[in-house]
Protein backbone atom coordinates (compact mmCIF):
# COMPACT_ATOMS: atom_id res chain seq x y z
CA UNK A 1 0.00 0.00 0.00
CA UNK A 2 1.27 3.20 -1.00
CA UNK A 3 0.16 6.49 0.78
CA UNK A 4 -1.29 8.24 -2.32
CA UNK A 5 -2.38 5.68 -4.81
CA UNK A 6 -4.85 4.76 -8.08
CA UNK A 7 -5.63 1.03 -7.49
CA UNK A 8 -7.91 -0.94 -9.61
CA UNK A 9 -8.95 -3.66 -6.96
CA UNK A 10 -11.27 -3.08 -4.35
CA UNK A 11 -10.56 -0.48 -1.57
CA UNK A 12 -10.54 -1.64 2.37
CA UNK A 13 -10.78 1.64 3.51
CA UNK A 14 -9.73 0.06 7.52
CA UNK A 15 -5.68 -0.08 5.79
CA UNK A 16 -6.02 3.78 5.26
CA UNK A 17 -7.30 4.46 8.28
CA UNK A 18 -4.67 2.08 10.56
CA UNK A 19 -1.78 3.74 7.99
CA UNK A 20 -2.69 7.34 9.32
CA UNK A 21 -3.45 6.42 12.93
CA UNK A 22 -0.51 7.94 15.80
CA UNK A 23 0.47 7.67 19.16
CA UNK A 24 -0.49 11.33 19.38
CA UNK A 25 -3.67 11.57 17.31
CA UNK A 26 -6.94 12.09 19.17
CA UNK A 27 -8.88 11.80 15.81
CA UNK A 28 -9.13 10.01 12.54
CA UNK A 29 -11.86 11.00 9.70
CA UNK A 30 -12.12 8.47 6.83
CA UNK A 31 -14.08 9.52 3.93
CA UNK A 32 -15.57 7.00 1.61
CA UNK A 33 -17.07 7.80 -1.75
CA UNK A 34 -19.32 5.29 -2.83
CA UNK A 35 -20.89 4.47 -6.19
CA UNK A 36 -24.50 5.60 -5.67
CA UNK A 37 -27.19 4.32 -7.55
CA UNK A 38 -29.76 6.86 -8.19
CA UNK A 39 -29.63 10.44 -8.67
CA UNK A 40 -32.71 12.54 -9.06
CA UNK A 41 -34.66 9.59 -10.21
CA UNK A 42 -31.81 8.31 -12.80
CA UNK A 43 -30.51 4.42 -12.57
CA UNK A 44 -26.87 4.26 -12.63
CA UNK A 45 -26.35 0.90 -14.79
CA UNK A 46 -22.65 0.90 -14.90
CA UNK A 47 -20.10 2.94 -13.65
CA UNK A 48 -16.11 3.31 -14.91
CA UNK A 49 -13.03 5.37 -13.62
CA UNK A 50 -9.96 5.78 -15.83
CA UNK A 51 -6.68 8.14 -14.78
CA UNK A 52 -3.76 9.64 -15.92
CA UNK A 53 -2.22 7.27 -13.21
CA UNK A 54 1.25 8.75 -12.25
CA UNK A 55 -0.02 12.26 -12.71
CA UNK A 56 -3.08 11.07 -10.77
CA UNK A 57 -0.90 9.61 -7.83
CA UNK A 58 1.32 12.87 -7.89
CA UNK A 59 -1.72 15.10 -7.66
CA UNK A 60 -2.94 12.74 -4.69
CA UNK A 61 0.59 13.13 -3.31
CA UNK A 62 0.58 17.48 -3.15
CA UNK A 63 -2.92 17.24 -1.92
CA UNK A 64 -1.83 15.17 1.49
CA UNK A 65 1.70 17.42 1.45
CA UNK A 66 -0.84 20.75 0.88
CA UNK A 67 -2.68 19.32 4.17
CA UNK A 68 0.20 19.05 6.22
CA UNK A 69 1.36 22.37 5.28
CA UNK A 70 -2.32 23.82 6.30
CA UNK A 71 -2.82 21.96 9.50
CA UNK A 72 0.27 21.21 11.01
CA UNK A 73 0.45 17.28 12.47
CA UNK A 74 -1.98 15.72 10.50
CA UNK A 75 -1.20 12.66 8.59
CA UNK A 76 -3.03 11.60 5.16
CA UNK A 77 -3.24 8.84 3.14
CA UNK A 78 -6.02 8.43 -0.32
CA UNK A 79 -6.20 6.33 -2.71
CA UNK A 80 -8.79 6.41 -5.88
CA UNK A 81 -10.29 3.38 -7.77
CA UNK A 82 -10.41 2.79 -11.43
CA UNK A 83 -11.83 0.57 -13.32
CA UNK A 84 -15.44 -1.03 -13.30
CA UNK A 85 -17.46 -0.23 -10.22
CA UNK A 86 -20.67 -1.71 -8.87
CA UNK A 87 -23.17 0.29 -6.79
CA UNK A 88 -22.20 0.87 -3.18
CA UNK A 89 -18.09 0.32 -4.22
CA UNK A 90 -15.96 2.76 -3.22
CA UNK A 91 -14.35 4.74 -5.51
CA UNK A 92 -12.28 6.96 -3.37
CA UNK A 93 -10.89 7.19 0.74
CA UNK A 94 -9.41 9.84 2.23
CA UNK A 95 -8.10 8.95 6.05
CA UNK A 96 -6.76 11.69 8.10
CA UNK A 97 -5.16 11.59 11.19
CA UNK A 98 -4.59 14.42 13.54
CA UNK A 99 -4.35 15.31 17.10
CA UNK A 100 -7.66 17.24 17.18
CA UNK A 101 -10.92 16.40 15.33
CA UNK A 102 -11.26 20.06 14.31
CA UNK A 103 -8.30 20.13 11.87
CA UNK A 104 -9.32 16.03 10.87
CA UNK A 105 -12.37 17.11 9.68
CA UNK A 106 -11.79 19.92 7.66
CA UNK A 107 -8.16 18.25 5.97
CA UNK A 108 -10.65 15.45 5.14
CA UNK A 109 -12.98 18.03 3.40
CA UNK A 110 -10.26 19.97 1.54
CA UNK A 111 -8.74 16.78 -0.03
CA UNK A 112 -12.06 15.60 -1.61
CA UNK A 113 -12.68 19.34 -2.82
CA UNK A 114 -9.32 19.03 -4.38
CA UNK A 115 -9.41 15.63 -5.66
CA UNK A 116 -12.48 16.93 -7.57
CA UNK A 117 -11.20 20.07 -9.00
CA UNK A 118 -7.58 18.64 -10.08
CA UNK A 119 -7.06 15.04 -10.27
CA UNK A 120 -7.05 13.67 -13.28
CA UNK A 121 -9.55 10.82 -13.10
CA UNK A 122 -12.29 10.39 -15.01
CA UNK A 123 -15.78 9.16 -14.74
CA UNK A 124 -17.79 6.96 -17.29
CA UNK A 125 -21.42 6.44 -16.66
CA UNK A 126 -24.19 4.69 -18.23
CA UNK A 127 -27.90 5.52 -17.18
CA UNK A 128 -30.99 3.44 -17.38
CA UNK A 129 -32.22 5.73 -20.22
CA UNK A 130 -29.43 4.17 -22.41
CA UNK A 131 -27.46 7.87 -21.99
CA UNK A 132 -23.44 7.67 -21.54
CA UNK A 133 -21.66 10.48 -20.15
CA UNK A 134 -18.20 11.29 -19.95
CA UNK A 135 -16.59 13.79 -18.17
CA UNK A 136 -17.86 16.41 -15.49
CA UNK A 137 -20.60 15.12 -13.27
CA UNK A 138 -22.12 18.09 -12.22
CA UNK A 139 -23.54 18.68 -15.67
CA UNK A 140 -26.14 15.47 -15.36
CA UNK A 141 -28.70 14.72 -14.82
CA UNK A 142 -28.82 18.79 -13.77
CA UNK A 143 -26.48 20.40 -11.33
CA UNK A 144 -25.94 17.62 -8.82
CA UNK A 145 -23.07 15.41 -8.98
CA UNK A 146 -23.56 11.66 -9.11
CA UNK A 147 -21.97 9.45 -7.18
CA UNK A 148 -19.84 11.60 -4.69
CA UNK B 1 8.83 14.99 -31.13
CA UNK B 2 6.66 15.25 -27.95
CA UNK B 3 4.10 12.05 -27.06
CA UNK B 4 0.98 13.32 -26.56
CA UNK B 5 -2.03 11.96 -25.00
CA UNK B 6 -5.75 11.90 -24.91
CA UNK B 7 -8.19 11.02 -22.15
CA UNK B 8 -11.51 9.96 -21.45
CA UNK B 9 -13.71 11.55 -23.87
CA UNK B 10 -11.19 13.31 -25.67
CA UNK B 11 -9.39 9.85 -26.46
CA UNK B 12 -12.78 8.45 -27.57
CA UNK B 13 -13.60 11.28 -29.73
CA UNK B 14 -9.72 11.36 -31.12
CA UNK B 15 -9.53 7.85 -31.70
CA UNK B 16 -6.60 7.24 -29.79
CA UNK B 17 -4.78 7.36 -26.72
CA UNK B 18 -1.53 8.92 -28.01
CA UNK B 19 0.47 10.04 -30.76
CA UNK B 20 3.71 11.73 -31.31
CA UNK B 21 3.38 15.17 -32.26
CA UNK B 22 6.58 17.53 -34.00
CA UNK B 23 5.60 20.25 -31.12
CA UNK B 24 9.05 20.91 -29.54
CA UNK B 25 9.70 24.21 -29.58
CA UNK B 26 6.24 25.25 -29.66
CA UNK B 27 4.01 26.67 -26.76
CA UNK B 28 1.21 24.75 -24.95
CA UNK B 29 -1.11 27.60 -26.49
CA UNK B 30 0.04 26.19 -30.06
CA UNK B 31 -0.37 22.71 -29.18
CA UNK B 32 -3.73 23.36 -28.37
CA UNK B 33 -4.58 25.03 -31.51
CA UNK B 34 -2.24 22.04 -33.51
CA UNK B 35 -4.97 19.33 -32.01
CA UNK B 36 -7.83 22.03 -32.89
CA UNK B 37 -6.40 21.98 -36.13
CA UNK B 38 -6.27 18.27 -36.79
CA UNK B 39 -9.65 17.05 -35.20
CA UNK B 40 -11.98 19.86 -35.57
CA UNK B 41 -14.61 18.13 -33.53
CA UNK B 42 -12.60 17.38 -30.28
CA UNK B 43 -14.74 18.89 -27.35
CA UNK B 44 -11.77 21.29 -26.33
CA UNK B 45 -13.54 23.53 -23.48
CA UNK B 46 -12.57 23.31 -20.38
CA UNK B 47 -9.77 21.35 -21.33
CA UNK B 48 -6.20 21.81 -19.52
CA UNK B 49 -2.98 20.84 -20.61
CA UNK B 50 -0.45 18.72 -18.44
CA UNK B 51 2.94 18.63 -19.35
CA UNK B 52 4.91 15.87 -17.67
CA UNK B 53 2.83 15.04 -15.15
CA UNK B 54 2.02 18.85 -14.35
CA UNK B 55 -0.74 21.36 -15.03
CA UNK B 56 0.76 23.94 -17.89
CA UNK B 57 0.56 27.49 -18.46
CA UNK B 58 -0.60 28.49 -22.11
CA UNK B 59 2.95 30.23 -22.80
CA UNK B 60 5.02 27.51 -21.48
CA UNK B 61 6.85 26.22 -24.29
CA UNK B 62 7.25 22.35 -24.98
CA UNK B 63 10.92 20.54 -25.38
CA UNK B 64 12.27 17.37 -26.96
CA UNK B 65 11.00 14.35 -25.23
CA UNK B 66 8.21 16.46 -23.56
CA UNK B 67 4.94 14.36 -22.56
CA UNK B 68 1.98 16.25 -22.82
CA UNK B 69 -1.59 15.26 -22.10
CA UNK B 70 -5.51 16.96 -22.66
CA UNK B 71 -7.07 17.18 -19.47
CA UNK B 72 -10.73 17.11 -19.96
CA UNK B 73 -12.82 18.59 -16.89
CA UNK B 74 -12.36 16.00 -14.06
CA UNK B 75 -14.56 13.21 -12.76
CA UNK B 76 -13.08 11.70 -9.65
CA UNK B 77 -14.18 11.57 -6.10
CA UNK C 1 -24.81 -4.30 16.88
CA UNK C 2 -27.24 -1.11 17.81
CA UNK C 3 -27.17 1.43 15.72
CA UNK C 4 -26.83 3.67 18.67
CA UNK C 5 -24.84 1.84 21.70
CA UNK C 6 -22.77 1.68 24.47
CA UNK C 7 -20.16 -0.97 24.17
CA UNK C 8 -17.82 -2.50 26.56
CA UNK C 9 -15.69 -4.31 23.96
CA UNK C 10 -12.88 -2.98 20.86
CA UNK C 11 -15.19 -1.00 18.40
CA UNK C 12 -14.43 -2.53 14.74
CA UNK C 13 -15.10 1.02 12.94
CA UNK C 14 -15.89 -0.90 9.44
CA UNK C 15 -19.58 -2.77 11.34
CA UNK C 16 -20.93 0.86 11.81
CA UNK C 17 -19.57 2.06 8.20
CA UNK C 18 -21.48 -0.81 6.72
CA UNK C 19 -24.51 -0.01 8.46
CA UNK C 20 -25.53 3.11 7.41
CA UNK C 21 -24.38 2.30 3.49
CA UNK C 22 -27.21 2.25 1.33
CA UNK C 23 -27.51 2.26 -2.52
CA UNK C 24 -28.25 5.83 -2.48
CA UNK C 25 -25.69 6.86 -0.24
CA UNK C 26 -22.88 8.02 -2.31
CA UNK C 27 -21.09 9.67 0.94
CA UNK C 28 -19.86 7.77 4.08
CA UNK C 29 -18.00 10.18 6.71
CA UNK C 30 -16.19 8.29 9.58
CA UNK C 31 -14.65 9.42 12.47
CA UNK C 32 -12.96 7.59 15.67
CA UNK C 33 -11.78 9.28 18.52
CA UNK C 34 -8.55 7.53 19.64
CA UNK C 35 -6.96 7.58 23.00
CA UNK C 36 -3.98 9.98 22.85
CA UNK C 37 -0.98 9.28 24.21
CA UNK C 38 0.92 12.93 24.20
CA UNK C 39 -0.78 15.81 25.25
CA UNK C 40 0.79 19.12 25.75
CA UNK C 41 3.83 17.27 26.70
CA UNK C 42 2.04 15.10 29.12
CA UNK C 43 2.00 11.44 29.35
CA UNK C 44 -1.25 9.63 29.78
CA UNK C 45 -0.48 5.80 31.28
CA UNK C 46 -3.96 5.02 31.66
CA UNK C 47 -7.96 5.70 30.39
CA UNK C 48 -10.99 4.62 31.35
CA UNK C 49 -14.41 5.74 30.39
CA UNK C 50 -17.60 4.85 32.28
CA UNK C 51 -21.41 5.89 31.30
CA UNK C 52 -24.85 6.05 32.42
CA UNK C 53 -25.50 3.45 30.11
CA UNK C 54 -29.60 3.62 29.33
CA UNK C 55 -29.29 7.40 29.48
CA UNK C 56 -26.28 7.36 27.36
CA UNK C 57 -27.80 5.32 24.62
CA UNK C 58 -30.88 7.13 24.50
CA UNK C 59 -29.00 10.56 24.17
CA UNK C 60 -26.89 9.17 21.38
CA UNK C 61 -30.46 7.92 19.53
CA UNK C 62 -31.76 11.32 19.99
CA UNK C 63 -28.04 12.78 18.51
CA UNK C 64 -28.96 10.59 15.46
CA UNK C 65 -32.52 11.47 15.55
CA UNK C 66 -31.76 15.54 15.36
CA UNK C 67 -28.86 14.20 12.56
CA UNK C 68 -31.78 12.97 10.24
CA UNK C 69 -33.90 15.67 10.46
CA UNK C 70 -31.52 18.36 9.85
CA UNK C 71 -29.59 16.77 7.09
CA UNK C 72 -32.77 14.57 4.89
CA UNK C 73 -31.79 11.50 3.58
CA UNK C 74 -28.46 11.00 5.80
CA UNK C 75 -28.51 7.84 8.29
CA UNK C 76 -26.69 7.71 10.97
CA UNK C 77 -24.83 5.03 13.83
CA UNK C 78 -22.81 5.71 16.66
CA UNK C 79 -21.25 3.94 19.36
CA UNK C 80 -18.89 4.64 22.81
CA UNK C 81 -16.78 2.16 24.67
CA UNK C 82 -16.46 2.48 28.21
CA UNK C 83 -14.25 0.65 31.07
CA UNK C 84 -10.30 0.56 30.18
CA UNK C 85 -9.06 1.76 27.11
CA UNK C 86 -5.05 1.30 26.11
CA UNK C 87 -3.15 4.15 23.68
CA UNK C 88 -4.81 4.32 20.18
CA UNK C 89 -7.86 2.31 20.78
CA UNK C 90 -10.94 3.75 19.66
CA UNK C 91 -13.06 5.44 22.20
CA UNK C 92 -16.13 6.79 19.82
CA UNK C 93 -17.20 6.07 16.50
CA UNK C 94 -19.57 8.29 14.73
CA UNK C 95 -20.89 6.88 10.82
CA UNK C 96 -22.65 9.20 8.82
CA UNK C 97 -23.99 8.13 4.76
CA UNK C 98 -26.01 10.85 2.53
CA UNK C 99 -26.44 10.76 -1.09
CA UNK C 100 -24.08 14.16 -0.92
CA UNK C 101 -20.70 14.82 0.82
CA UNK C 102 -21.18 17.77 2.35
CA UNK C 103 -24.06 16.68 4.50
CA UNK C 104 -22.09 13.48 5.59
CA UNK C 105 -19.25 15.96 6.86
CA UNK C 106 -21.34 18.16 8.47
CA UNK C 107 -23.54 15.86 10.11
CA UNK C 108 -20.79 14.00 11.53
CA UNK C 109 -19.19 17.02 13.02
CA UNK C 110 -22.79 17.76 14.82
CA UNK C 111 -22.32 14.27 16.15
CA UNK C 112 -19.05 14.55 17.90
CA UNK C 113 -20.06 18.18 19.08
CA UNK C 114 -23.29 17.03 20.57
CA UNK C 115 -21.90 13.96 22.05
CA UNK C 116 -19.29 15.91 24.11
CA UNK C 117 -21.78 18.54 25.45
CA UNK C 118 -24.87 15.99 26.34
CA UNK C 119 -24.00 12.19 26.50
CA UNK C 120 -23.39 11.04 30.21
CA UNK C 121 -20.09 9.78 29.39
CA UNK C 122 -16.69 10.37 31.90
CA UNK C 123 -13.27 10.37 31.42
CA UNK C 124 -10.86 9.12 33.91
CA UNK C 125 -7.17 9.73 33.12
CA UNK C 126 -3.81 8.86 35.17
CA UNK C 127 -0.93 11.50 33.81
CA UNK C 128 2.59 10.71 34.30
CA UNK C 129 3.16 12.75 36.64
CA UNK C 130 0.72 11.08 38.97
CA UNK C 131 -2.40 13.25 39.06
CA UNK C 132 -5.19 11.88 38.26
CA UNK C 133 -8.78 13.61 37.29
CA UNK C 134 -12.50 12.74 36.68
CA UNK C 135 -14.57 15.31 34.49
CA UNK C 136 -14.62 17.87 31.68
CA UNK C 137 -11.64 17.44 29.57
CA UNK C 138 -10.76 20.76 28.44
CA UNK C 139 -9.68 21.50 31.86
CA UNK C 140 -6.72 19.97 32.55
CA UNK C 141 -3.87 20.24 30.74
CA UNK C 142 -5.04 23.49 30.33
CA UNK C 143 -6.99 24.41 27.97
CA UNK C 144 -7.35 21.36 25.22
CA UNK C 145 -8.85 18.13 24.85
CA UNK C 146 -6.80 14.84 25.24
CA UNK C 147 -7.70 12.41 23.73
CA UNK C 148 -10.40 13.68 21.43
CA UNK D 1 -38.97 7.33 47.45
CA UNK D 2 -36.65 7.96 44.45
CA UNK D 3 -33.30 6.51 43.75
CA UNK D 4 -30.60 8.70 43.13
CA UNK D 5 -27.57 7.79 41.62
CA UNK D 6 -23.98 9.57 41.46
CA UNK D 7 -21.69 9.21 38.62
CA UNK D 8 -17.99 9.85 38.32
CA UNK D 9 -16.46 12.01 41.09
CA UNK D 10 -19.57 12.58 42.42
CA UNK D 11 -19.87 8.84 42.85
CA UNK D 12 -16.54 8.88 44.31
CA UNK D 13 -16.61 11.77 46.89
CA UNK D 14 -19.76 10.21 47.85
CA UNK D 15 -18.48 6.96 48.27
CA UNK D 16 -21.41 5.02 46.81
CA UNK D 17 -22.96 4.84 43.61
CA UNK D 18 -26.94 5.13 44.28
CA UNK D 19 -29.21 5.80 47.34
CA UNK D 20 -32.91 6.03 48.22
CA UNK D 21 -34.03 9.51 49.01
CA UNK D 22 -37.51 10.85 50.19
CA UNK D 23 -37.90 13.41 48.10
CA UNK D 24 -40.90 12.68 46.04
CA UNK D 25 -43.07 15.85 45.49
CA UNK D 26 -39.96 17.99 45.84
CA UNK D 27 -38.64 19.90 42.98
CA UNK D 28 -35.29 19.29 41.27
CA UNK D 29 -33.81 22.43 42.77
CA UNK D 30 -34.73 21.45 46.19
CA UNK D 31 -32.99 17.77 45.15
CA UNK D 32 -29.75 19.29 44.65
CA UNK D 33 -30.10 21.24 48.43
CA UNK D 34 -30.74 18.27 49.76
CA UNK D 35 -27.21 16.36 48.18
CA UNK D 36 -25.26 19.37 49.30
CA UNK D 37 -26.19 19.64 52.45
CA UNK D 38 -25.96 15.93 52.99
CA UNK D 39 -22.05 15.69 51.19
CA UNK D 40 -20.88 19.41 51.64
CA UNK D 41 -17.37 18.08 50.31
CA UNK D 42 -19.75 17.43 46.84
CA UNK D 43 -18.43 18.89 43.73
CA UNK D 44 -21.87 20.20 42.12
CA UNK D 45 -20.59 23.11 40.34
CA UNK D 46 -21.80 22.18 36.79
CA UNK D 47 -23.62 19.14 37.92
CA UNK D 48 -26.92 18.38 36.03
CA UNK D 49 -29.59 16.79 37.28
CA UNK D 50 -31.52 14.11 34.87
CA UNK D 51 -34.73 12.58 35.86
CA UNK D 52 -35.90 9.15 34.16
CA UNK D 53 -33.18 9.43 31.84
CA UNK D 54 -33.85 12.81 30.82
CA UNK D 55 -31.93 15.82 31.73
CA UNK D 56 -34.33 17.94 33.78
CA UNK D 57 -35.29 21.76 34.64
CA UNK D 58 -34.66 23.20 37.98
CA UNK D 59 -38.37 23.59 38.75
CA UNK D 60 -39.19 20.23 37.69
CA UNK D 61 -41.06 17.56 40.07
CA UNK D 62 -40.31 14.21 41.35
CA UNK D 63 -42.85 11.50 41.22
CA UNK D 64 -42.73 8.68 43.66
CA UNK D 65 -40.60 5.75 42.00
CA UNK D 66 -38.43 8.41 40.24
CA UNK D 67 -34.70 8.09 39.46
CA UNK D 68 -32.66 10.56 39.21
CA UNK D 69 -29.19 11.05 37.89
CA UNK D 70 -26.35 13.63 39.64
CA UNK D 71 -24.30 14.01 36.25
CA UNK D 72 -20.86 16.25 36.56
CA UNK D 73 -20.05 17.56 33.29
CA UNK D 74 -19.42 14.78 30.55
CA UNK D 75 -16.44 14.26 29.11
CA UNK D 76 -17.23 11.46 26.28
CA UNK D 77 -16.01 11.53 22.69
Amino acid sequence: MKPYEIVTEPIDPQRYADYVLRPEAGAVTLFTGHVREWTRGIRTLFLAYEAYVPMAEKMLARIGGEIEEKWPGTKTAIAHRIGELQIGEIAVVIAVSSPHRRDAYEANEYAIERIKESVPVWKKEIWEDGTEWIGDQRKKPETEPAPE
Amino acid sequence: MITLYYFAGLREAAGKAQEDADLAGRTVAELTAWVSGKYPHLPLDGVRVAVNEEYALQEDVLQEGDTAALIPPVSGG
